[in-house]
């Protein structure tokens, strides 16, 4: 059973704008798929998603330390990876209601968001697939000494894939500018941690590529941002990649809010790691640092629901795509 | 080879959903041997991600129903070992696309293996995977590549198109000492038809003549027979007659039920999911022309998706996979042709 | 799309091997194009186990030609993650049997990428590896895989006959916008013949008549447009006529020259290397008789490999693939059907 | 550049039976991959050879520790494997001459050789192809409870494939008996090791699958033995995988005897591993402790030299394949 990381008081430095920073991109976060997710079960909207909730310092964190340039690669959670990198909530909600205004004009839906713009290099619905695609990304920053850097998110379920394994010792050996990013939520769909590997930190594989392994706790924005520039320091002054493990917990369930089938968490586990919950944390430090008020943090909520209001509205009214041009694009011409 | 029902046996038959019949199946053939076992992710405690495997930890226990951490080589080629060594591998893909990252130990591996080394192994290993269309789940999710499949020598490949064959072919695909694999499809998973109660197998390679007709053939793969069906009905109000060909099968193809069915009608439309161009649907449209030349009064037709990755939008993928009215109008147009 | 040759430029052309022929290419683009880079496994000190990429680790340095660990997951993807980016990425997957270890990335992520993501990115980058049989290699090392490339939708692929396209296909792979997969064939390595000096590309989809007839069309892939062309030489010698089309890239496939030829001879013969069951030949036999059904005087015929994997021993492997008298006698009995 | 491992005088115990039985093995190898090189060069045998040659304590000390129950999988390099686990001579000559009377009957050639009969499941021309198939065969041996244990060898470049990965991960979890052992000859074809990996030592990586991993002088046999008897027992005691690396060197080319192109190694290096031959270490073990003589030794070459001449005369007389039999074997009916 996974447990919450231990209860640290952050000590992380932090001025005002970088709290109403992090906490802005969590809690864009956290209601994007809030919404989302409801709007899926209700019908409203197609397919189905799989809600970053819970892991919202992980991307929030990681993210702050990027600029447009940088690139990430995503997972089938991606959403808020995408949120985080600064993938506004128009396209975002048009693609999941799969609209011509969407991300990927309706052709990519949920589990392909990208935004170019944003270096935002794509979800993806392989587990470990964008992996060596951000390795690519930072062989391209390598060959053009543009200082830019690459990261890859993925889940502790993803390290148990060939290319996991393949990609980290590539990066290594080519010493590029990537730091890979595990989201260990301690569970692959329904399947817990102690059941796909013999490890408790995955940062020890690091070990078997020569390169560090840094744990973080996934639930402190600040720290996870703090590793972050480390590794991506490092990775700008050519030495090469980093592995973060940051501990996490995703609230719920594997595929939408709700479908807890079977019992494959104990709800005592949830609800243990819900009292260390990211924004709460944030706002704690934020109030009691005297760097934030209360108020303010409660006008990011505010705006954060009218953004998603206008973006649900412009997802709805926004044409659908033509069949006519299904052909289109299949091909660069 | 198995018959479909054992001779002599009582039929108790009802109505069953594809996914149940399907689950069935895998409980009576683990009840029978003891040699077959199921491996792959969250296959155990969830009981597969499609309902396929629901109950089968609790029936057979933990050593013969096996969670995986996410690692698809493995999993076929621990399945691959165990089959050489005279075990019954049951490994389950989750999703056909997924394919992919566990290609090689499927065809380099699996599918060569008895021949490369001279016939001294066999691998009765069965692969179990969802594929097609239609339900949101975009490019990476919603794949029919059994063409693929099929062009391996050495493998089996099952494409259920009803309830009744996703228990016997399961069935069939287990017992075989051959690699083989058994394609669901996902969007017949609740899809309700007779089963029998009784254990039974399908033997590879046998078509099913779904429907008696005259004035043309469809052989249609997969879900498509489903699609194929409601046009015929509709065809049929017009008089027009048509025969449905489900081979069931891809690998080994039943040619020969399928080039008599168009000795007598004289048209064919061939059917599937997969994109048309280099789909089964070419390798089946070649054999026709090749044994019944001189009897198609029109070129064999073929229906499937357009050349380009399956599209999330629900009015793209509505207009990307073949359905009943597509088939339709071109068994008319069919008719048509001079 | 660029022309074969620039118009206006001098043509020096001299004999040089396919494979040097190719290497001249891989030299003359890296040359033109500072976003080109190659990687691989031993692409660079060693210069290709196939002497394909000799000499560009001297030219170009280590940073544009970099061995790898063996990884050819990592390798492609890493070629898709840099192809993203606007670079122009060249991957070796060195046996075309690889294909299996990194299938997921060249069809999941490299094809598909562009459509998936509503046309946002471009992904130009070239695979480069060899197939075929003949060279004694066994199953897992002379495979021809190309139907399965085919049916992959955002991808290309190219399987050079002659050290001419070999040049210029490599160069057309490299200079396209999308994914591309240029397969070398081993055994044609050493085969000589006429080559421009100047840097040249050839365009995908645009099929070579090797050479003209009238009394029956054979359409060849890879190596088997030396062995049509061996066949058809004898068979002049008896009056017989025949056109040979070589559709040198098999995605996209140049049906209309196919057809024309077609409706011209009326019969025709397919032939390829690998095996027949659900083999590219299908796909073009099914189009042909599509579109050219009322043209032909018998079915479109095929001649490929039997349904095994590819022997070890000589004298199997010669009865495997296809060759110049299988063709002379195909042929011949193509002109005999009435 | 791969330097030899130091040269340690063996403290390993051995009987004289083990002596003659471990030396017996290695020449065997030896001896039957000079001449097969020779007679691929020569033209007389078809298709290309991976040699052995200089690795023959890897294959020789495991294989002394296991019975013809227990299962190996093997590389592209395989002959070794093959002859050390008790493959005969003469269906593996006839093997290589692509004859009937071949251990796959002339369908397979050097790439697959395989020997059911004594637990040799295949040699394999995919790098980690065979790991996985290990696992399955020691999964077989869980299931059964048949106290067999699984052997995967393979190179230190195949350690970066994917499949390595996968496969040594699902073997930790699933607790299986199956030892792994990587034949380090510091190359993976002509990419030295430190071009392939940022690890001096490819043991370490046995630490992210949560077992044992061991590294052991290749150039021992008995030092190999005894490691892998360790190992073995290990797995039959039901704890599971180890990774075993040993240090060795292949004396020829990747492919054939002499193709060095390029000079990717020092002939010093070479000259410097030959100076610790694994065959030379064991006469002189055995001479040294008086447990069997040098005209014993002799006696062995001797022998191994007439069963070669027996095995390739019985190749070269024996009859090719049928091409009418060409589609027999492709399934099982
Ligand atoms: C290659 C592959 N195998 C299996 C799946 C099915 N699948 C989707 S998500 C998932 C679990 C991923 O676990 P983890 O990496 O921990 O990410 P998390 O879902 O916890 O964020 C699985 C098995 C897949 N999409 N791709
Ligand atoms: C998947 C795959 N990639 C590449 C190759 C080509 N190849 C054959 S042997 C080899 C090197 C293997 O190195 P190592 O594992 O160290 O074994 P060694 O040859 O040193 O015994 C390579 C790259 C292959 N056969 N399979
Ligand atoms: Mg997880
Ligand atoms: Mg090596």
């Amino acid at each position: 059973m996974a447990t919450p990381t231990e209860a640290l008081e952050t000590v992380m430095p932090a001025t005002r704008e970088l709290v109403l920073d992090l906490h802005r991109r969590m809690v864009r976060i956290r209601r994007f798929e809030e919404r989302a997710g409801k709007l899926v079960e209700s019908g409203d909207m197609p397919g189905f998603l799989h809600l970053y909730v819970g892991q919202e310092a992980v991307a929030a964190g990681v993210c702050s330390a990027l600029t447009d340039a940088d690139q990430i690669t995503s997972t089938h959670r991606g959403h808020g990876h995408a949120i985080a990198k600064g993938a506004d909530f128009r396209p975002m909600f048009a693609e999941l209601y799969g609209k011509t205004t969407g991300y990927c004009k309706g052709r990519g839906g949920s589990m392909h968001i990208v935004d170019m713009n944003r270096g935002m290099l794509g979800a993806n619905a392989i587990v470990g697939g964008g992996i060596p695609i951000a390795v690519g990304a930072a062989f391209a920053s390598q060959y053009r000494g543009d200082g830019t850097v690459a990261v890859s998110f993925f889940g502790d379920g993803a390290t148990n894939i060939g290319a996991f394994h393949e990609s980290v010792n590539m990066a290594a050996v080519l010493n590029l500018p990537v730091v890979f990013v595990i989201e260990n939520n301690g569970y692959a769909e329904f399947t817990p941690q102690d059941r796909h590997m013999k490890l408790t930190d995955i940062a020890e594989r690091a070990s078997s590529y020569g390169i560090p392994g840094v744990i973080v706790d996934g639930m402190d924005v600040l720290a996870v941002r703090s590793v972050a520039l480390e590794a991506i320091e490092r990775a700008k002054r050519g030495e090469g990649p980093t592995l973060i493990e940051a501990k996490t917990y995703r609230y719920f369930d594997h595929q939408g809010i709700k479908g807890m089938r079977i019992l494959y968490r104990d709800p005592a586990e949830v609800e243990a790691w819900k009292t260390r919950d990211a924004i709460n944390l944030i706002e704690a430090i934020g109030v009691e640092r005297g760097l934030v008020s209360a108020e303010e943090f409660a006008d990011i909520w505010a705006q954060t629901e009218a953004d998603i209001e206008d973006g649900i509205e412009f997802a709805r009214t926004s044409p659908d795509p033509d069949p006519a041009d299904i052909l289109d694009d299949v091909y660069t011409v | 080879m198995p018959d479909e029902i054992p001779e002599g046996l009582p039929v108790t038959t009802r109505e069953l959903t594809y996914v149940k019949a399907f689950n069935e199946g895998m409980h009576q053939v683990m009840a029978e041997d003891p040699d077959v076992f199921l491996i792959g992710e969250d296959v155990a405690g969830y009981g597969g991600v499609f309902h396929m495997f629901d109950g089968l930890l609790t029936e057979f226990g933990g050593k013969r129903v096996v969670d995986t951490p996410i690692s698809e080589q493995a999993i076929i080629g621990l399945g691959v070992g165990a089959a050489a060594r005279g075990l019954r591998p049951v490994c389950d893909l989750m999703f056909m696309d997924f394919v992919g990252v566990a290609m090689d130990q499927i065809f380099n591996q699996a599918a060569k293996m008895k021949y490369m080394f001279g016939g001294n192994v066999s691998v009765p290993l069965t692969i179990t995977t969802a594929g097609g269309a239609g339900m949101s789940a975009a490019a990476q999710h919603s794949q029919s590549l059994e063409a693929w499949l099929a062009h391996i020598p050495g493998l089996k490949v099952a494409m259920p198109a009803s309830p009744y064959d996703a228990k016997g072919l399961i069935v069939g695909a287990i017992r075989d000492d051959n690699p083989t694999i058994v394609v669901l499809n996902k969007k017949m998973l609740g899809i309700k038809g007779p089963v029998p109660e009784e254990l039974y197998s399908i033997p590879f390679g046998v078509a099913n003549i779904v429907r008696e007709g005259s004035n043309a053939t469809i052989v249609a793969i997969g879900r498509m027979v489903v699609e194929a069906e409601k046009a015929a009905a509709n065809l049929e109000k017009d008089g027009i007659s048509v025969e449905i060909i489900d081979p069931r099968t891809v690998q080994p193809l039943d040619i020969n039920t399928i080039i008599t069915s168009v000795k007598k009608t004289h048209r064919v439309l061939v059917v599937h999911e997969a994109v048309e161009f280099g789909g089964i649907g070419a390798e089946i449209s070649s054999q026709i022309q090749e044994s019944a030349f001189d009897y198609l009064d029109a070129p064999v037709t073929r229906l499937a998706a357009p050349f380009a990755p399956v599209p999330f939008a629900p009015i793209l993928e509505n207009a990307y996979v073949p359905d009943a009215p597509r088939i339709e109008a071109d068994v008319r147009r069919l008719l048509e042709r001079k």
